[in-house]
């Protein structure tokens, strides 16, 4: 059973979030329509993993390039202009344009792997926190945990409280 | 793959791959010599190509297009005004260049440089960017712009050892290659490992009518045109460029006095 | 119904989209069992003879699966030996020309109206066969004419036999490019009617008055290997060559020195040349003074005045000419065509006479008798003989014209009315392979085969200097329902009937020429001994041409001064028109590629950029840039060009290498039938030039008339090759510093 | 920034989300207009071309490239507006950007596939074109890795991919807006494309890191890419082409034209779309100064070219200089100069810079210019290459410009598709200029 609070300001809405991360609640989320530097501070998310990926992603990408190059051209060899076979400088732009494509594809994988969308099952979720509201997610709290929770983000102010039932 | 599973074969071959240049390899260096003082400008050549390359007889409109296909043409030019008025001929056509602008150009490897040292079009592969004929400084590369037919039955005559090309494809003189695999097939029946000097002439050099053109392995010293390129009136057309063509002029002589 | 709209839409796509992606299937072997007279993928080589124009060379023909491929050059044929021009090369497209005679055909209605019903061979023949056979009893045999282009050799000799056996004299041939004025000065000058060899090969001096050599003169191929010859054959030496014509032809553009002498006034340089050899002395024979009084008046001073030449330019050609070890001098072209024809050829072969040209290397070689005792152009009757036989015609003396090889209609100026002469003729039989003007005016045309599918034979002329002739034979089977133009002649022999079948017994050309070769080979003993008749014939029929190089002509009859110097009258060529009122002078001029027309259907001629313009398609007339700029005429503009003959309307064409005042106009185009590529392209100079002719050769004077220019404003596209024609400084050429 | 005061949330919303939902008869009939110029005047004249071969166009042996390669050019540079703009300006945050971003990209990404329909219409074999890909296959031919166009291929296609992925990613959370507006399909369609995004701080975390390196990987890519195109030409030996200044001159002109491009575009959101409120004077004004700084630098490397090919005085650079200067096309030459270099100099004043109708002038003005400027290089230097002798001239044929005038169709027909399926401006980058949701705000 997961508590949901909506808040219509921020200041209350991550007052929420601290007291909630300082009480010991692990797994919530914090919902809002813009991007939130102070949530992502209470949540603790510094440098994402994202970024080793798109390194990754890089460096493959340099090697499969000039890889490409340079295999294919002595797969069958094939002389024009009395240039080399292995003909850096050209490869190296080859190199260029396959280091950035596999830089971009890993970085999207990075966002999928890293973000774990897309969801495949619905979560708890209130429209209103695409628009102009701020919605507090306490998930996996059951009992006495959850009254605690809904009593934290009720003093914190939220406009509304929502229980709503996870799909196991 | 070509070089096996043989590693140290593979870093060999590696090696070889990163330098440039080829020529000094090749099994033959085909080459031709081009002698301005013999040429009369009188076309023969042009015809001979014609007949045996399957060159498209393109008709009134497209030549006034400029789409007209002529492997080898005459470009004139005069020198002086009237009265004291010269004019002077030279045969154009593919140079078969050693460092061709052309070859880089494809994208498909349609035009390289084969081991006897020609730069070949491989029609099939072709699939007309037309960059070859952009980059070519002596414009001896014509395209299909469309697909020719002959006049029933005009097409009796065309040559079976040449393809007839289709549209969107681009083509170019080859030094009839298909008499050059013809001599070389020939050389290998009777056990000879090389085709001999004077054995293979193309097309437009069998014709010349005044003997202009000679054809010929400049790999052999002994051969007709390497003892022709040695002449000091032997010059390649637009030498500044680099591209080392494998055809070499012979300026036309003054009179003495 | 949808199924079928739906169903014939994907077919309709498919199909324009295969139309526009894919190109069909072409079968490199159109049978599915190839016959046994070929291997498929094995080309086999005939040799057999050249007939594009009548220099005679030998050619080797390339057969793949029963098709010829590819003509070359003959390699042991000694005039053309193993080259060819454009022209020859080109021949491939009158053996495959879409547009040959496939049938007999009958004249439907009128001969105006051009349309034809096909008849059967046999029906055509026997119409002719009886006709000519009742005149033959008749007695009025002379009411059959028989007109040819430059025929030689076999064909020739039946012909004769056969016109002869009917008992008609007439049996003439004319042909534009003969040389009549250059045969009539030499018979003058050397007493023979063929032709001398001129050894351009040796020459190190070659001083050429208009007859380019290298193109359209008597035997171009020929030429053009002695020119490369004489430039660069010798090692450290390389022959000048001096060409004198008022607009650059090919041999012009070859030429170290390009001389543009006032039109008509080439034999008076002539004659001033030879006064200045002989003032300098360098001839000492024992005529020398009857020389010296005849030349007397053509000072350099007074030739400068006339010809526009330098005086220095005289003196120094003469000088350059006499002291060369071998110089020649030749005539043709223009000045072998003006009024004064004979008397400028004549003047020419002086100065080789003077510079002790003759039985010289390098000079004038007399042929030895022909092989065949073959009487070369004797049969040819020039423009004179052309008019009688239109008069003739006219006043319905002709009932039967046979044509073969000729095309009068084309040919011959306007105003000698030769279509009209043709209404009066009862039956005009035409042996052609193409709808040419005359043919279209026959009543009966009797499709001939091309020369790559009959037998002949051939004896060049001009010869190489020692008996020579040549074999032709099929070189693939016949395309059509057509017949060699023997067979013809002898199938007619036996419908006519009389005497004829029984003088003339051969079925078919292949057995006369044959019988021919025989008699020939009986006749001759020399240099054929241990070689029986079919050893020698297959050898001959294999190599395509038979001859006897160690055989040379005796010391010729030496010419007789008196005569040469009787006919160095007269020298400078009278104009048709008044100055004042047309200021230009008319140069038409015979093109490398259709010589005098008969090329123009020919795809591959057509295609061909002209040598000197890289014009295609369409004629043109030329002007000096000058005076193009005097007249405000840019290239495009369309002239009419008017003469006191008749006007023609053609694009101009600025020429740099053109004397001012001179209009050229190249000859062949103008053809109003013909095939799809001839028919309605560019005009006929000939329809510009008035009928003057020189009486001591009959000939007509081409070259001799005066035109008018006028700008109509009207446009037209000239398709040519050629962008820029000026190097713009870069180094193309060769490079500029070096003195090789 | 926002003229006519500052909306709430909600309303952002509400009107950028409306321009999507709600569509009137107007929208069809202008996507009709379209779609049917671009099948009458592009793909019927192509399918013309497909049948009879390339001859249908007025290259010849004088110039083997024509207006479709120079159209390739054209809008290739047009595509460099937004991605690279866009990431640009994402690095540096600047906050004017987000209201005008996504229909930057989509400019992009729009361009490129109609400059990829070029090559194809280029091609004389284009049913083979998959033969430039390297894509394995039984002949064990692979392409020519050494070849220029090669370095385009390979280029382009990291380009589109980028991009499209750039733009993408952007919307997202937008996506997730549409899906909770909307019912039916629609909403199922769009759970998809949004991932089942949520807006949870994690979420935003992980697309800010990603959003951040896309915006890194593609600037030098756009960089690279319209240099890469600018060595089609350049690794030729031919004169007028064979220049080394030819990458930065390309590049800076396709940012310029592109820039230009989005001014236009911008208008027409803002005029059709009803998007006053988010479009406003600063983005123009801004956009305004990056032009005139734009226009400088071209006329700079435009001058370099023409001194440098003067100043190396070879024969062939000359001719080829003459031809250009003074040839047939001066006309077109010079109206190039007066449109890229001299009208935009108008943009100093900043009377031109605010006025709405003004920049829409100068920045069509500019394209054309531009759109010139491609077809010269084509025109002026093949015709006039080493042999004078082979100097000729090129001319398009009807179907040349047919094709040219359809392609413009083509674009703006995907552009209007374009947005009904996204939100033609970022929803939460707009909400993130607005004044926060504070008590204290």
């Amino acid at each position: 059973m997961a508590i949901m609070g909506t808040f219509a300001f921020e200041e209350d809405f991550l007052a929420a979030a601290e007291k909630l991360q300082s009480s010991g609640f692990d797994n919530i989320s914090l919902l809002s329509p813009v991007p939130l530097a102070e949530a992502q501070k209470v949540l603790g998310l510094g440098k994402s993993a994202v970024r080793r990926f798109s390194l990754a992603g890089a460096i493959i990408g340099a090697l499969a390039g000039f890889a490409l190059a340079a295999g294919t051209a002595l797969v069958f060899v094939l002389p024009t202009s009395g240039r080399a076979i292995i003909t850096i400088p050209p490869f190296l732009i080859i190199t260029y344009e396959m280091t950035i494509l596999f830089g971009v594809l890993f970085t999207l994988l990075g966002f999928h792997v890293v973000s774990d969308l897309p969801a495949w099952r619905d979560r708890p979720y209130l429209p209103a926190a695409n628009i102009d509201r701020f919605v507090v997610v306490v998930e996996g709290a059951a009992g006495e945990q959850a009254a605690r929770a809904e009593a934290i983000i009720r003093q914190a102010g939220a406009e509304e409280i929502h229980h709503v039932e996870e799909d196991q | 793959m070509k070089w096996g599973n043989d590693l140290s074969t593979f870093v060999e071959k590696f090696r070889q791959y990163l330098k440039p240049g080829y020529y000094d390899e090749f099994d033959y260096h085909w080459t031709m010599t081009i002698d301005l003082d013999r040429c009369t400008g009188c076309e023969a050549c042009v015809v001979a190509c014609q007949a045996e390359n399957n060159l498209p007889i393109v008709g009134e409109k497209r030549y006034a297009q400029n789409r007209e296909i002529k492997w080898i043409r005459i470009e004139r030019y005069w020198e002086g005004e009237y009265p004291d008025v010269k004019m002077g001929f030279i045969p154009m056509l593919c140079q078969h260049c050693d460092a061709a602008p052309c070859e880089i150009a494809c994208p498909v490897f349609a035009t390289y440089h084969n081991q006897d040292g020609l730069n070949t079009q491989i029609y099939n592969r072709c699939i007309g960017t037309r960059t070859c004929a952009v980059y070519c400084p002596y414009e001896v590369r014509y395209f299909n712009w469309f697909t020719y037919t002959w006049d029933e039955p005009l097409e009796q005559q065309l040559n079976p050892d040449v393809t007839v090309r289709e549209k969107g494809v681009m083509e170019k003189c080859t030094f009839c290659i298909q008499r050059i695999r013809l001599a070389k097939d020939n050389a290998k029946d009777d056990d000879r490992r090389r085709v001999r000097d004077g054995e293979v002439v193309p097309a437009c050099v069998q014709s010349c009518p005044t003997e202009a053109m000679a054809f010929g392995d400049s790999n052999d010293p002994e051969a007709k045109v390497s003892k022709m390129m040695k002449n000091p009136r032997g010059y390649t057309v637009l030498e500044e460029l680099n591209t080392t063509p494998s055809i070499v002029y012979l300026k036309k002589a003054h009179a003495e006095s | 119904m949808q199924f079928i709209g739906a169903g014939s839409l994907g077919v309709a796509g498919g199909v324009l989209y295969g139309e526009s992606v894919q190109k069909d299937v072409e079968l490199l072997i159109p049978q599915v069992v190839p016959p046994e007279d070929y291997s498929p993928g094995v080309a086999s080589w005939y040799n057999t003879v050249c007939n594009q124009c009548s220099a005679g060379c030998g050619i080797s023909v390339r057969i793949r699966e029963g098709k010829a491929k590819k003509i070359e050059g003959n390699p042991v044929h000694p005039v053309s030996q193993g080259r060819l021009c454009a022209r020859g090369q080109a021949g491939l497209n009158v053996l495959y020309n879409p547009d040959r005679i496939r049938s007999p055909l009958q004249n439907a209605t009128s001969r105006e109206s051009g349309s034809f019903t096909e008849i059967s061979w046999d029906e055509a023949l026997t119409t002719i066969g009886s006709r000519i056979g009742r005149l033959r009893i008749e007695g009025n045999a002379s009411r059959v004419r028989l007109l040819t282009g430059s025929t030689r050799g076999g064909l020739d000799e039946l012909f004769a036999q056969f016109m002869s056996l009917l008992g008609s004299d007439h049996y003439q041939q004319y042909d534009f490019t003969d040389p009549g004025a250059l045969r009539a000065a030499n018979r003058i000058a050397f007493g023979m009617d063929q032709l001398p060899h001129y050894d351009i090969k040796h020459a190190d001096y070659l001083l050429s008055f208009g007859a380019d050599y290298l193109a359209t003169w008597l035997s171009p191929v020929h030429y053009s290997l002695a020119y490369g010859h004489l430039r660069q054959g010798r090692d450290g030496q390389r022959g000048r060559t001096v060409q004198i014509e008022p607009r650059m032809s090919l041999s012009g553009a070859a030429a170290d020195e390009w001389i543009a002498a006032r039109p008509g006034t080439e034999g008076l340089l002539a004659l001033g040349l030879a006064h200045e050899l002989l003032r300098a002395g360098s001839y000492t024979g024992s005529d020398r003074d009857e020389w010296a009084s005849a030349l007397q008046p053509y000072s350099p001073a007074m030739v400068a005045a006339e010809t526009d030449v330098s005086v220095d330019t005289i003196v120094r050609i003469a000088r350059e000419f006499a002291e060369s070890t071998a110089s020649l001098a030749i005539a043709g072209g223009a000045t072998a065509a003006g009024t004064n024809a004979v008397a400028s050829v004549v003047a020419v072969n002086a100065l080789n006479y003077l510079a002790g040209n003759l039985n010289q290397p390098g000079g004038i070689f007399f042929n030895p008798d022909p092989a065949f005792s073959a009487a070369a152009g004797s049969r040819q009757v020039g423009m004179q003989g052309m008019l009688d036989l239109a008069e003739a015609m006219e006043a319905g003396d002709v009932e039967v014209l046979i044509v073969h090889d000729s095309n009068p209609v084309h040919a011959l100026p306007e105003n000698v009315r030769f279509r009209q002469a043709m209404e009066n003729v009862p039956l005009v039989v035409a042996l052609s392979s193409f709808h040419d003007e005359t043919t279209d005016m026959a009543d009966l045309i009797l499709p001939t085969n091309t020369y790559l599918e009959s037998w002949g034979d051939d004896v060049p002329d001009p010869g190489v200097g020692f008996p020579v002739a040549s074999i032709s034979q099929p070189v693939v089977a016949p395309l059509y329902d057509t017949l060699p133009v023997g067979d013809i002649v002898l199938a007619l022999a036996r419908r006519i009937g009389g005497e004829l079948p029984i003088r003339m017994p051969w079925g078919t050309m292949e057995e006369f020429i044959k019988a021919r070769w025989r008699d020939e080979y009986d006749g001759r003993t020399a240099g054929l001994e241990g070689q029986d008749f079919d050893a020698f014939w297959q050898a001959s029929l294999e190599a395509g041409v038979w001859g006897q190089p160690g055989i040379v002509a005796g010391d010729p009859s030496m010419p007789s001064s008196a005569a040469m110097i009787a006919a160095l009258a007269n020298p400078v060529s009278e104009f048709a028109g008044d100055e004042s009122d047309y200021p230009f002078v008319l140069h038409p001029y015979l093109t490398a590629t259709f010589l005098d027309g008969r090329g123009a259907n020919l795809p591959w001629l057509q295609e061909l950029p002209d040598p000197m313009t890289s014009v295609v398609y369409g004629s043109w007339a030329e002007l000096n840039p000058a005076t193009a700029e005097d007249l405000g005429i840019r290239e495009g503009d369309v002239l009419e060009v008017e003469t006191p003959a008749g006007s023609v309307s053609v694009p101009a064409l600025i020429f740099p290498a053109l004397r001012p005042g001179v209009v050229a106009m190249p000859i062949g185009q103008g053809h109003t039938a013909y095939g799809r590529y001839a028919r309605n392209r560019g005009a006929n100079p000939m329809d510009l030039v008035s009928m003057q002719i020189d009486d001591r050769s009959g000939d007509l004077a081409w070259a001799a008339t005066r035109a008018r220019v006028r700008n109509t404003g009207e446009r037209l596209q000239i398709i040519k090759t050629d962008g820029v024609t000026r190097t713009l400084g870069r180094q193309i050429l060769g490079p500029k510093n070096d003195h090789a | 920034m926002f003229d006519h005061g500052q909306p709430s949330y909600a309303e952002v919303n509400k009107d950028i989300l409306s321009v999507m939902l709600e569509t009137g008869p107007r929208y069809w009939m202008l996507l009709g207009t379209t779609m049917s110029v671009a099948v009458i005047f592009f793909f019927m004249p192509w399918f013309y071309q497909l049948i009879v071969g390339v001859g249908a166009a007025g290259m010849s042996r004088n110039a083997y490239w024509g207006t479709y390669l120079s159209n390739f050019i054209f809008w290739i540079g047009l595509s460099h507006s937004g991605t690279l703009l866009s990431a640009i300006l994402h690095i540096t945050n600047s906050p004017w950007r987000k209201s005008v971003y996504r229909s930057a990209e989509a400019m992009t990404l729009f361009s490129l596939m109609t400059a990829a329909l070029f090559v194809m219409v280029h091609l004389g074999r284009v049913w083979f074109v998959h033969w430039s890909f390297p894509i394995p296959n039984q002949m064990g031919l692979w392409p020519n890795f050494r070849s220029p166009l090669m370095f385009d291929v390979m280029a382009i296609t990291t380009y589109l991919t980028a991009s499209s992925i750039f733009i993408y990613m952007g919307s997202v959370p937008d996506f997730a807006a549409v899906r909770d507006a909307s019912t039916g399909t629609r909403r199922r369609l769009y759970t998809i494309f949004s991932f089942g995004w949520r807006g949870t701080a994690r979420e935003w975390h992980t697309l800010g890191w990603a959003y951040t390196f896309f915006a890194v990987f593609v600037i030098p890519l756009a960089v690279s890419v319209h240099s890469i195109v600018s060595w089609d030409f350049a690794l030729s030996i031919v004169p007028g082409l064979h220049h080394t200044i030819f990458a930065p001159y390309f590049v800076c002109g396709a940012i310029y034209s592109g820039t230009a491009g989005i001014v236009t575009v911008m208008y027409c959101l803002r005029k059709f779309l009803n998007f006053e409120r988010y479009i406003g004077q600063v983005h123009l004004d801004n956009l305004g100064k990056l032009l005139l700084a734009l226009s400088l630098i071209w006329s700079y490397i435009n001058m370099l070219e023409l001194f440098s090919s003067w100043y190396g005085g070879s024969s062939f650079e000359l001719e080829a200089l003459k031809f250009k200067l003074t040839g047939f096309y001066a006309p077109l030459y010079w109206e190039m100069i007066l449109f890229c270099a001299f009208v935009p100099l108008l943009m100093f004043f900043r009377k031109f810079r605010w006025s709405w109708n003004k920049m829409l002038l100068i920045s069509i003005l500019i394209n054309i210019g531009m759109l010139t400027e491609r077809f010269i290089i084509v025109a002026t230097s093949q015709p006039r290459k080493f042999l004078p002798n082979a100097f000729g001239f090129y001319f398009p044929s009807w179907i040349e410009i047919s094709i040219t005038i359809g392609s413009f169709a083509i674009f703006a027909t995907m552009f209007l598709i374009f947005i009904k399926w996204v939100p033609a401006i970022s929803i939460y980058e707009v909400k993130e200029t607005l004044k926060p949701l504070r008590r204290d705000a």
